[in-house]
Formats: structure tokens, C-alpha cells, sequence
């Protein structure tokens, strides 16, 4: 508890009905965090915590350095003078006031003038593509356009920790690709940790650097994308599809990458520059020699170890590429897997999905 | 007094005199220009408590004696004076509903009877004027000021009652007025006083003679009030 | 147990000091008549008859006129919030006057309508026989007349500042506009009705000019508590004061049984 | 345009009927007064010098004591619903009485606070020469007395009506309790504070009983339109009316002009 | 306009910001529709009109030849007698009563008793797996579980027309599957038509008979997925990732399918009985001979066409499964494909997911 920035929490309350929370959430300055958990786990219960909404009866939370909350000791900021942003669940917009002057409120409770609040509010209705909706009220608004204003109000406000509470999920296939990449750019500029709750478990791989998982008020894994995926602690955890993420650098549909000197080919040929890139282990085809045929990517790799998860086998691939890949235990049997065996992978380029990193 | 004008007399009258305060001031500033009277105009009790707590009154006119008497005792006022008296009536509507004729009438259970509170001068002496008459009436309310009373005579809603002959004056044809026998009770009196903590005793004093003069005395008659000698 | 709003930070300084001063208006009389009653001659002044039977008339009355109000205001309430009707703005206004009538025009008003004489009475005493004035039915519908407005614009407020999805969703499971009315209107606005009941209530417990011109003042039929303290101001001021803070009391006491619980929807 | 709610569907019969028991209730007695009104009259009893003082002042003072209500009644408000310390109840309680209080005796409690003997009315007199009683400020704090009540519970009820959660985020997003209470509190609850503001500036308006014991009836100083009537009502029954008239028709004009828009968050 | 069962209508009308919404929406008795589009395009709106709670100004509803709405000659039914449920997409639950009388709150307003209605609430209290929660007050729900709450409180009701917006948005990953489940389970014992707004393109073609895409206050494509997927009318539709549908049995791991004799492995050994067989176009490899390896399904099949959508190309494979399978257009190349040419198809046992029909 020495650490000077970023959050150290442990939060443990009871909400009137009998519902348990007892959970330890470190988030270093400059990294987002990403919280996973059924419906009902208490992942809101925990941002309200942190927002100092809630009352926490043990436990302390402390962010850079700073202690917000303490029963034993009797601190209990309160919410305006924590500097943490929290995005609801189910919004709480301004009903009657405008988008513009919903995403104003946090500049102007930070003491700017009204014009100078407005201004600082134009740049994040910019950025949120809210312009056409600036001006009305925000009681109008659809369920999608209500979350992205939502979004924007608290970043606009400028904290030093961001709790955002579902950030994505009424938004449109579109939009949400869209979305998720205006945060992400967007969380990068921000100094503090982020924590975000989200139910997709791909959004918590792209967006997150550590990930928490929740269930039942307690949290029952941590770690980065990788070692989750790699030993789930809970059935829970296990059936959120493991997806493998590289890293690297694409130019018209050629990605090269950070892991190896293996290039690996996409059908994204529009993206260009930093990506992660995101393969889904049963995209992952093994043949005992080079294939041919359309899968346009294929390499010889080690295979690390081999683990039965019941209906499929994992397959863990070593030197070029740190991969996993599902296959049928049936396949595991004829191609007779197993640890030092090399092995051809072949992976269809459509199969290859990038994101700007 | 704090009164803001120099030239103001305050004067706090019982609200049963607005119309011949009315009268009165006017006559008044007519003989002595320049002085302004300053008219509070309030229910007896209202008025002493009002005294009580250091209004800023230089002349008190209360509706009865008791009510003096407690300001006597304080020390509030100076020595009151009679201004005028006023007898009672029985008042019943134009068109005489009850068919009642007499005070005996009072008597009948199913006229609808009203009677001032016994605790209010005019009630006072409407139950002396009938324990002296020897008719046991019972009544259907007792109004807390006279004033109430007539309006429910007027209206018809009651089919008799005992008020001042002053309210027929100003109640006009719309009442039917029956005298009562003078010698069963004491008409009711309105004493006038300086108010001790005053700031105009002199002026006080000068107002209260005009009120006792021959002229102010034809103002208060013709507002049906019996002269102050009659009972002094 | 933890629920809703964590710490909250101390209230503002400038709200507290203006809400001190409020209080301050209103409490400083308060004290003030504390410190005239005749504390030692309570006893004897409280133990007449006279006392016992206006007090047993005025919770008669007040709360059967809050009853009435509730009954008829509620629904009023209701029709000048969710219906469209031409004039309706004219019956707000309307249904506003009885707060501004002095209360002895009130009541006044009450003798020309519904008097023995009155346009509407008349008849119905010609008919019937019966007349409202001088009866406690005169008092529970003076009071009622004075105390209705207040909770009618209490409730209406309330009704225009809720948000209608709830009633939306209602409506959509089938519920009649009866059914919506009382299964998810009502609970949703409870703490303004019991806000708008306890205006009239205390409204029609405090009334006083209306009453005594409508149903006049006789002892155990229809005076009242305040009739009483008006009744005894001309006599013995103390005795008034005495009367006075039964009334003080019994709406203390009334409004501590409803506690902090009634008045929040938690 | 197509907003908020389509068809509704007739209103149910049951609670029109009670709606207009309730609307009965009030307006036949307003019927009544218009009934008697000496109309040929009117000319000439509205025109003497006191009704003009009187119309003039009760507008000044009905109005004064409405805004000083709601300076200091919704921060009363707000910390009787918002806060949580010892006595709270006591002070809902209390802040209430002036509701049930006779006028009269109201305005007795005013002078024995701060009159000019008053216990607290003594020594500002004596340090300051400054007396409240028999002033227009002395009307301005009568009406204030029995008005602000009205406020304050109005306010209370639809502070307690309201959900939480927008005043939370506004805090997350840093604003002061206090602005949020400027920012969100109050114009999520704007219909409740018109209507009592509306409640309380009508209570002003009839005030009669308190006005006259702690102001005195002074005319063209404090003497106010109920104060005319009641002076009228010795003298002139009719003239009474017509005064009356004037106040009906002022409130149903400030109504009126409120009009239906203000009276929603829509 | 003859037809006497199933939905009919025809919605114009503007909302106060000038949104404009003009639209045709037919379903069938029995069938279920889907509602795709992205934010603000007017679901919400359209649905709104349907169940009478926002006035249309020009068209008509018709629902089972009943005429619910027609604006030119004057019929308005109100909401209530219109016997259609809506589920909003905010919930809108009553909060100060029971999850269990929200959801009683339907069969009570149809006429129950207390008793009968709760018995009735009860049954889909059981059916949503909600009956820890049955005494909670709906206000203290998390978000999933206020949508569960909601979702059974509208089928509670019983209605003719059912209306769902958004009702799996914020469930848990593992909810939402078996929630699906029990939502097309519950919705096919229904009689009426259905219809469900998502922006889930992958819930609309498992859920829904018919899919209607809406942008921009019009409907701007409306068939099945499979018309859907061929064709893409706009470049929104085009981004709804194509999926191909099967239908058939499975018995541990082995999936019969209606279409052809040609029998799929699939990894999911748990489920049997009929199933929907979802198979994604880009999961598919071809090859010019039999492919060994890891891949548990290969066959022959016929090539119909060849079409090239930029970045992938999509082939559209005909005997003895009619399936679309997405490559690169340098697959495209090397391999030649071409109409009515014989290929290799394989894909991987793990690719194969399957859920009850
Ligand atoms: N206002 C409240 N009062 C009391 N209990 C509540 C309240 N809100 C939520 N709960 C309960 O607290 C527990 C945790 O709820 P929470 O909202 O934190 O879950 P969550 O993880 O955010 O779930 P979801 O993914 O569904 O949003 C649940 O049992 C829930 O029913
Ligand atoms: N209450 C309202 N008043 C006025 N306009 C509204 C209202 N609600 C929504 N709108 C507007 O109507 C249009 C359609 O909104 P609608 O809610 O129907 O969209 P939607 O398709 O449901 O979007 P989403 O997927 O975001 O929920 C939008 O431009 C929206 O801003
Ligand atoms: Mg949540
Ligand atoms: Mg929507």
C-alpha cells in the first residue's frame, strides 16, 4: 500500500438485500482494468463503492496516494471531491437539460464559466460524433444515442479514475466497433487507471491490460488476457471463449508482428498501422503436413502441451507463435498430439480480425 | 409611538366603529387641519392585546368596559370616558320567516335562534335581557361578534336574534326591527382613553373632546348611538 | 447495511443558514407563545367542558374533511394532470380560490350556495328539509371547502413531475386507466398525498372564518377548537392561548406518529 | 407531432365523478358569491381610496412574503428531506404548526415574539428603535409566518418523490451538493416549487387573522384587500363582496398566467 | 389487407425533434420478426406506435383484421385494450412493488384474483429463473436482472402481439445463451406474431423467421437471414456478418441435418434433440483435394457462384449443403474457384455450434 498513483481498493459492504461484497481491486495509473462477472455478481455495486455512492462498511480505497474512504479511521469523501468519473449502467442523463449541457456539467462543477464549460464540452461532442444531437433535450433521446452521450459526460468531466459501467452495450454492431476504438484512443490520454464492466468478453480482451473476474461479490481471477485464457479458475471464466491477441503492424492486409518474423495475412485490407490482432483458437485448423487449399496462412509450430476441457482439447502452440488452438479430442487422438510434436497450422485470412491498437 | 409622521395621531378604535370612525375623523380634520388620525381598526381584545404589547397608540375606543377595565388595571391607560352606548334589538329578516313577534317568540324550538357568544358584550346582554324577560331560549350558535350575527339574520338563514340597534341603522330595510323593553338591562357602553405610553397625551386629549363634543356626539347619533350621558 | 448515497459531505453553508432563518420565522413565534402560556393555570383553564367538546368536534372534523378532500381532490388532482379538456386551466385557477377568499367570504359564499336561502340549499331545504348551516355537517364542509385546494395542488404538482413510462408500461400489461390510477400512480406519488393530507388536515384543524360563518358557534354542535380560542380572546386571553396549544400539540404529535418512514418512498 | 403517450382511452367514470363532486365543492360556493355580487354597485364600492391602498399593498406584500418563503423554504426543505440530524421530525412537526394555529392566536405569537415587547422584539427595539409591528415589513412577516408552511411541505414531499440517481451522478461529475441542488434538484422538481409557491402566495393573499393582530389594521400602511373586507363587512356587506371580487380575480389572473405549460416538466 | 391473423401495419408519424418514421411492418401469426438497425434509426419509435403509446399520423395497425389505429378515419385503441405487450428497452418496471407483482402485474390487470395472478406470475417466475428474486423489490435489481424481470413480466401478460426491445442486452454471456433458449422456447408456444429489436445480428437469425432491417426511420430490407445474407441492400446490412443456418438433430456430437445426409461432427457432445446448426462463412476452408489434419468435417461440394465484396470474396457452395463460405479474393485466384466447379470443404468440429431449435 505504498504505491503513490494509481487505485488500491478493498471494498467490503452489504446492500440491504443480504447481497455480499467483498472484493480487493488494484488498478496502476495509466492502465485499464476490465471487470467481468455474471448479472447480479456486483459489479456496479463495486464502481458505486468506488464512486462513493455506496457506503463501504471495510476495507479502504485509496487512489494516488490519497485515502478516499476508511471506516476504521472514519474517511469517507465524499462523491464530488473524489475526481472519479462513473458512467451508470442505465445512464442517469439530465433528462432536462441538453446533450450539450449534459456533457457541459462536469467542466463547469469544475469551476469553468458557462462558456468556457460549453467549449470544453464542443470538443467531446465532437469526438462522441454527437453533434446533430448537441441541442436536444436529453429525455429525447434513443437508447444508443443516450449511451453515447452517457460516455461522453464522463470523460468530458475529467477524473482522475474512470468506472464505466457497461460502456457499450446498447450501442449498434456499427457503432460499437466505432465506439470502442474512440475510447480506447480516447482512455489512452487518460493519466489515471480506467475500469471498465462490460459482459463481452472480446471488448474486455481488446480494451482491458488486466482483467477481474466477479461472481458472486468476490473476485475469482485476475490477470492479464493471456493468463486467463490460459487457466480459467471457475466454470464461468471457462466458457468465456478464450480468443488469442497478437500484436503488430498491418499494411494492406499484411500484418507483421511483434511475436516472430511469421506475416500473417488478413482480409482487412483497409486497416493500416498498430493493431491487435485476434485469432479464436477453434479458428486455429492443425495438419499433420503443409496444406494446401484456401486457407491462405499456414506455419509449422511446437506444440506446448495439450489439455482436455471436456468437449474440446487446447492446444497450446510454442515458438513462432504463443497460441492456442481448439480442436475435437477426436482429432487430438488421430493426429496423436502431444507435447515437443511439431505440427502445420493453417489459419483462413478471413479468420484474421484486426483492430487499431 | 414610533409613528413615522409627526403630525399622526393613532387612534385604535373597536371594528364595530369603522363606519362612524369613518364619520368622525373626517369631522375631526375638518376643526383641527393638519393633524393626520391614523385609524387601527380591530376587535376589542385584539386592540388591548395589541396595547399590551406597545403598539404605537396614542387614543384607545374600546366596545365594552371589561375589556377598558383591564387596560385601566395595567396601567396602559389614563382615566376612560364614556363616548356613547348602544341598546339592543331583537332583529329578525324582511320577510319575518319565524313569524316572530316578540322576545317570548325566542322560546320556540324550532325557530333557528342566534345569540352573540356570552363571552362577547352583545351576547352578555342579550342572556341578561333574557333571564330578565323570563324566556328560556336556546340557541343554534352563538356568534363571537355581532357583526356575524346580523349577516346570518340578513340572510335569513337565522329566523331571529338579539344585536345593536346601531346594526339596524346599517343593515338598512333588509331587517325588521323589534324594540326590547330599556329597563330590562344596562345598554352597552364605549369607553375612550389616552393611552398611558403614548407620545401625544395632549393631542390624545384633544381628539377624545372632540369625540365627546356636541358634534361628535350628532356624528355618533347618527350612526344610531345613544349619547354617553345617557348611561354616565 | 449500505444502501443508497454514500457519504454526502456537509450541507451547504449558504442553504443551512437560509434554512435556519426559516425555521427561525416560524419557530421564533412558536417560542414566543411558549413563553406567554399561563403554564400554571393550564389545568384549570383546559378543564372546561367547553374544551373537551370543541376538541372532540375538531378531530371529528378536520379529519373527516381531510377524508373528503382526499376523496374528491385526489381524483381532481388526477383529471387536471392527465386529461386535456377544454378550460381546464380555468378550473385550476378556480379550485385555487378558497386559499385566497378570506375565509369569512369563504364561508359567506358557502351560505349563498348552500344555505337555507342559498341557490343550491334552498331547494334542497324546501325538498328535504334539511339545512347544512349550523350542523357538523356545516363544519366538515366549510373545512373541506378551505382545506381541499391544498391538497388538490400539492398532488397535481406531484402527478406533473413524474415521469409517465411506468404508467406507459402499466397500460401496456392491459391495466385500465382506473387500474393504473391505483396500482402505479398512487403508490408512486405517496409521499405528496400524504403531504397534501396533512396540509388539509392541518388546514381544516386551524380553520376558523368560513366555519363559524357557515355553521355558526354552539358548543358541542359546532365549535370547534379555534372557535373556542376566538370565542375566549374576547374573555380571558389566557384561556385562549391554553386552547391554542391543544392545537399546537395534537398536530405535533400527529405529524411525529407519521415520522420520517411516511414521507420518503423508501 | 407525435409525443409521449397516444391514445389514452377515456378517463374512468369513477374518478370523473369524484372529480367533479370535488370541483363542485368549491366552485358552487364561488357560484354563490357571484350570484350576490351587487354588480350595478361595483362601479362605485370599488372605487373608494382604501380599496386602491389596500389592492396595491396586498399585491406588495401577498408577493414579498411568497419569495421570502421560497428563499428560505426550500433550503428548509431541502435540509428537512436531504439531511439527516437529531430532531428532524420535531422540526417537520413544528414547521407545520403555523397551519394549524388560529390566525389570530398566530398573530398573538407574533407579537410576543417580536413585538415591541416581544422576546425578541424588545431588545432589537431597544438597540435599534426599529419596531416590526404596525409596518408593512410586520404584514410581509405575517404572511410569511402562514404561508411558508405550505412551501416547505409541498417542496419536501416532491423532494422525497424523486429518485436519486441523477442527483448521484451529478456529484460523481463534481458538483457541490450545492449545485446540485441548484442544477438538478430543482429542476427535476420544478412544478412542485411553482405549486408551492403558488400555495403560499394564495395563503398570503387571504391572510386576515394574523395580519391584523401583529400589523394592525392601518389603511394604506397595513391594511391590506382582507383586512378592507373585513372592515367592509361591519359596514357595507356588499362592499365586502366586491373586495372579495378583486381577490378572486387577481388569483385566477396569476392562474392563469402560470398557465398549463408551467405546471409540467414537459 | 384481407388476411384475418397476424400483424398488418403501416406506421407514419414525426417526433418532436423532427424525426420522421415510415414504415411497413406484416407478421404473420406465429412468426417471429426481427427489427435490425443501427442507433436512432426508429425501433423504439416503431414499436412505441404499435402499442399505442406514441399517436401515429398517418397508416394503420392492424392486428388478427382487428383495426387498432387508423388516424384517417379515426379509431385509436388505447394501449390497454390493444392486448400488446411491449417490452421496454429501459425496463420501466414498477419499482416499488415485488419482482413477483411486476410480473403478476399482467394476469391481475387481465382480471385474476391476487391469488390467481400470483399463481400465474409464479409459473414464469420459475420459467425465467427468477424465483430468488420473487419477493426483491424491483427497484434493488442489478441490470441483467431487471431485464429477466421485465421480459417475463411482458410474456406474462399474455398478449396477442408481443414486442421485445433489446431483451438480451444486458445479460451475462452465459445468461444470454440459455435466456435465448428460453425466450424461443416461450415464444414459440405463443399464437401471435413477435417482434424483437436487437443489434445483435447473430440473436436476429437465430431468433427470427423474418428479419426487417431499419435505418434512418425506413425499412430498408426486409426477408429471411438467408435472403438477407445473399443480397445486403445497404452497406449497414452488408457489415451484418453473414452466418449460415442448418437445421437438423444431433446425439452426442453427431448432427443429422434436414438438408442433406451429409453428417456434421460438432464439438458440443451435450446437446441433443433438434437444433439450429450455425456455421460462420469464414469458418469454412476450401481445398482443392481431400484435406487431411485436424478439420473433423470435409466433403465434396458444387460451386453455385463466386461474388467479390472487396476485401473477402463469398462462395456460394450448392450440393449437398446450400452454404456460403468467405475466402480471400487470393484464394479466389490461386485455387481458380469458379461457378459449377467440384471443391473440398472442410471445417473444424469446434466451428460447428449448435443450439436447440
Ligand atoms: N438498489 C439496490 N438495493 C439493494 N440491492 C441491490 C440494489 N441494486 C442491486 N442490488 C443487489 O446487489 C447485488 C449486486 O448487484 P449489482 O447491480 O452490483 O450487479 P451487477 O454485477 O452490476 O449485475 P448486472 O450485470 O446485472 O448489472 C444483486 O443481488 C442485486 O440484486
Ligand atoms: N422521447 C422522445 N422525444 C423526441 N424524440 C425522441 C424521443 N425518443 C427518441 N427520439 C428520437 O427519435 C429517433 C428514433 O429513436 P428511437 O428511440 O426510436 O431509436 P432506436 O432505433 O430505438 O435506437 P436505439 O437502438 O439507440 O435504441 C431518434 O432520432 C431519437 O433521438
Ligand atoms: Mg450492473
Ligand atoms: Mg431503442
Amino acid at each position: 500500500m505504498s504505491e503513490v498513483s494509481g487505485l488500491q481498493a478493498s471494498i467490503q459492504l452489504q446492500r440491504s438485500n443480504g447481497f455480499k461484497l467483498d472484493v480487493e481491486l488494484n488498478i496502476a495509473a495509466g492502465t485499464t482494468a476490465c471487470l467481468l462477472g455474471p448479472n447480479g455478481a456486483g459489479k456496479s455495486t463495486a464502481v458505486g463503492a468506488l464512486a462513493g455512492l455506496i457506503n463501504i462498511e471495510g476495507g479502504s480505497i485509496r487512489l494516488n496516494g490519497r485515502t478516499l474512504n476508511d471506516p476504521s479511521v472514519g474517511i469517507a469523501i465524499p462523491p464530488p471531491d473524489r475526481k472519479i468519473g462513473l458512467m451508470f449502467q442505465d445512464y442517469a442523463l439530465f433528462g432536462h437539460l441538453s446533450v450539450e449541457d449534459n456533457i457541459a456539467f462536469g467542466p463547469r462543477s469544475a469551476g469553468l464559466s458557462k462558456s468556457a464549460s460549453r467549449l470544453a464540452a464542443a470538443e467531446w461532442t465532437h469526438k462522441f460524433d454527437l453533434i446533430d444531437l448537441a441541442g436536444r433535450k436529453a429525455s429525447d433521446l434513443s437508447g444508443g444515442q443516450a449511451q453515447r452521450v452517457a460516455m461522453a459526460r464522463t470523460l468530458a468531466a475529467n477524473p482522475d479514475l474512470i468506472l464505466l459501467d457497461e460502456p457499450l452495450a446498447a450501442l449498434d454492431v456499427g457503432t460499437k466497433a466505432t465506439l470502442r476504438r474512440i475510447l480506447s484512443t480516447n482512455l489512452e490520454a487518460f493519466d489515471g487507471p480506467r475500469l471498465i464492466i462490460t459482459h463481452e468478453p472480446a471488448e474486455a480482451f481488446l480494451l482491458a491490460d488486466r482483467i477481474h473476474i466477479m461472481e458472486n461479490g468476490r473476485i475469482t481471477q485476475s490477470g492479464t488476457a493471456a493468463e486467463i485464457r490460459r487457466s480459467p479458475a471457475t466454470a464461468y471464466v471457462g466458457a468465456l471463449a478464450g480468443t488469442n491477441f497478437l500484436t503488430g503492424s498491418t499494411f494492406r492486409g499484411s500484418i507483421t508482428l511483434d511475436e516472430s518474423n511469421v506475416v500473417l495475412k488478413t482480409s482487412d485490407t483497409t486497416t493500416d498501422g498498430r493493431v491487435i490482432v485476434t485469432v479464436r483458437p477453434s479458428a486455429l485448423a492443425l495438419h499433420p503436413s503443409q496444406p494446401d487449399g484456401s486457407p491462405r496462412n499456414s506455419w509449422q509450430a511446437k506444440i506446448a502441451s495439450v489439455e482436455n476441457l471436456g468437449d474440446v482439447a487446447r492446444v497450446y502452440l510454442d515458438a513462432p507463435l504463443p497460441l492456442a488452438a481448439d480442436v475435437t479430442p477426436g482429432s487430438v487422438e488421430q493426429l496423436g498430439l502431444s507435447a515437443g510434436q511439431s505440427i502445420w497450422v493453417a489459419i483462413k485470412a478471413t479468420e484474421i480480425s484486426v483492430s487499431p491498437a | 409611538g414610533s409613528s413615522s409622521d409627526d403630525n399622526e395621531l393613532s387612534v385604535f378604535a373597536a371594528a364595530s366603529l369603522a363606519e362612524v370612525m369613518d364619520e368622525l375623523v373626517a369631522a375631526y380634520t375638518e376643526t383641527s387641519p393638519g393633524v393626520n388620525v391614523a385609524v387601527n381598526l380591530a376587535g376589542s381584545t385584539t386592540l388591548k392585546a395589541q396595547i399590551f404589547e406597545g403598539a404605537p397608540a396614542d387614543v384607545v375606543l374600546l366596545a365594552n368596559q371589561a375589556t377598558m377595565s383591564q387596560l385601566v388595571d395595567e396601567d396602559a391607560v389614563q382615566a376612560p370616558q364614556l363616548a356613547a352606548a348602544n341598546r339592543m334589538v331583537l332583529a329578525v329578516p324582511a320577510d319575518n320567516p319565524g313569524g316572530v313577534k316578540s322576545l317570548d317568540d325566542l322560546a320556540r324550538s324550532d325557530l333557528l335562534i342566534g345569540l352573540c357568544d356570552s363571552q362577547v358584550p352583545c351576547g352578555a346582554t342579550a342572556r341578561n335581557i333574557l333571564d330578565a324577560a323570563g324566556v328560556v331560549a336556546s340557541p343554534d350558535t352563538n356568534e363571537p361578534d355581532v357583526k356575524s350575527l346580523v349577516a346570518k339574520i340578513v340572510s335569513g338563514e337565522l329566523d331571529a336574534g338579539i344585536v345593536y340597534t346601531t346594526d339596524l341603522a346599517s343593515a338598512g330595510d333588509e331587517l325588521i326591527r323589534i324594540d326590547i323593553d330599556p329597563s330590562l338591562y344596562e345598554p352597552n357602553v364605549y369607553p375612550v382613553a389616552v393611552v398611558t405610553d403614548g407620545d401625544k397625551p395632549a393631542e390624545a386629549q384633544l381628539f377624545i373632546d372632540f369625540v365627546l363634543s356636541e358634534r361628535g356626539q350628532s356624528v355618533l347619533a347618527a350612526s344610531g348611538f345613544l349619547p354617553a350621558e345617557e348611561v354616565n | 447495511m449500505a444502501e443508497l448515497g454514500g457519504p454526502k459531505g456537509p450541507a451547504p453553508k449558504g442553504l443551512i443558514a437560509l434554512a435556519v432563518l426559516g425555521a427561525a420565522v416560524i419557530l421564533l413565534p412558536i417560542v414566543g407563545l411558549l413563553a406567554r402560556t399561563p403554564w400554571s393555570r393550564l389545568g384549570e383553564l383546559l378543564g372546561k367542558p367547553i374544551v373537551g367538546d370543541a376538541l372532540r368536534l375538531s378531530l371529528i372534523t378536520s379529519f373527516a374533511a381531510a377524508g373528503i378532500s382526499l376523496c374528491l381532490g385526489l381524483p381532481l388532482a388526477w383529471i387536471l394532470s392527465r386529461t386535456r379538456f377544454w378550460g381546464r386551466s380555468l378550473l385550476r385557477a378556480f379550485v385555487t380560490l378558497p386559499m385566497v377568499l378570506p375565509p369569512v367570504v369563504g364561508g359567506a359564499a358557502l351560505l349563498f350556495a348552500l344555505g337555507r336561502r342559498g341557490v343550491v340549499g334552498e331547494p334542497i331545504y324546501d325538498l328535504t328539509g334539511f339545512a347544512l348551516p349550523f350542523s357538523v355537517w356545516g363544519v366538515i364542509l366549510a373545512n373541506t371547502f378551505v382545506a381541499m385546494p391544498f391538497l388538490v395542488l400539492t398532488i397535481e404538482a406531484a402527478l406533473n413531475n413524474t415521469d409517465h413510462r411506468q404508467e406507459a408500461a402499466a397500460a401496456t400489461l392491459g391495466a385500465s386507466r382506473l387500474a393504473v390510477f391505483n396500482r402505479v400512480t398512487v403508490p408512486m406519488i405517496r409521499p405528496s398525498i400524504l403531504a397534501g393530507l396533512v396540509l388539509a388536515w392541518a388546514r381544516a384543524l386551524g380553520e376558523f372564518g368560513a366555519t363559524i360563518t357557515f355553521a355558526g358557534n354552539l358548543s358541542g354542535r359546532t365549535q370547534t377548537l379555534p372557535l373556542a380560542v376566538f370565542v375566549s380572546l374576547e374573555a380571558d386571553r389566557d384561556a385562549a392561548i391554553a386552547i391554542s396549544l391543544i392545537l399546537v400539540v395534537i398536530s405535533v404529535a400527529v405529524l411525529l406518529i407519521l415520522r420520517n418512514r411516511w414521507w420518503s418512498t423508501q
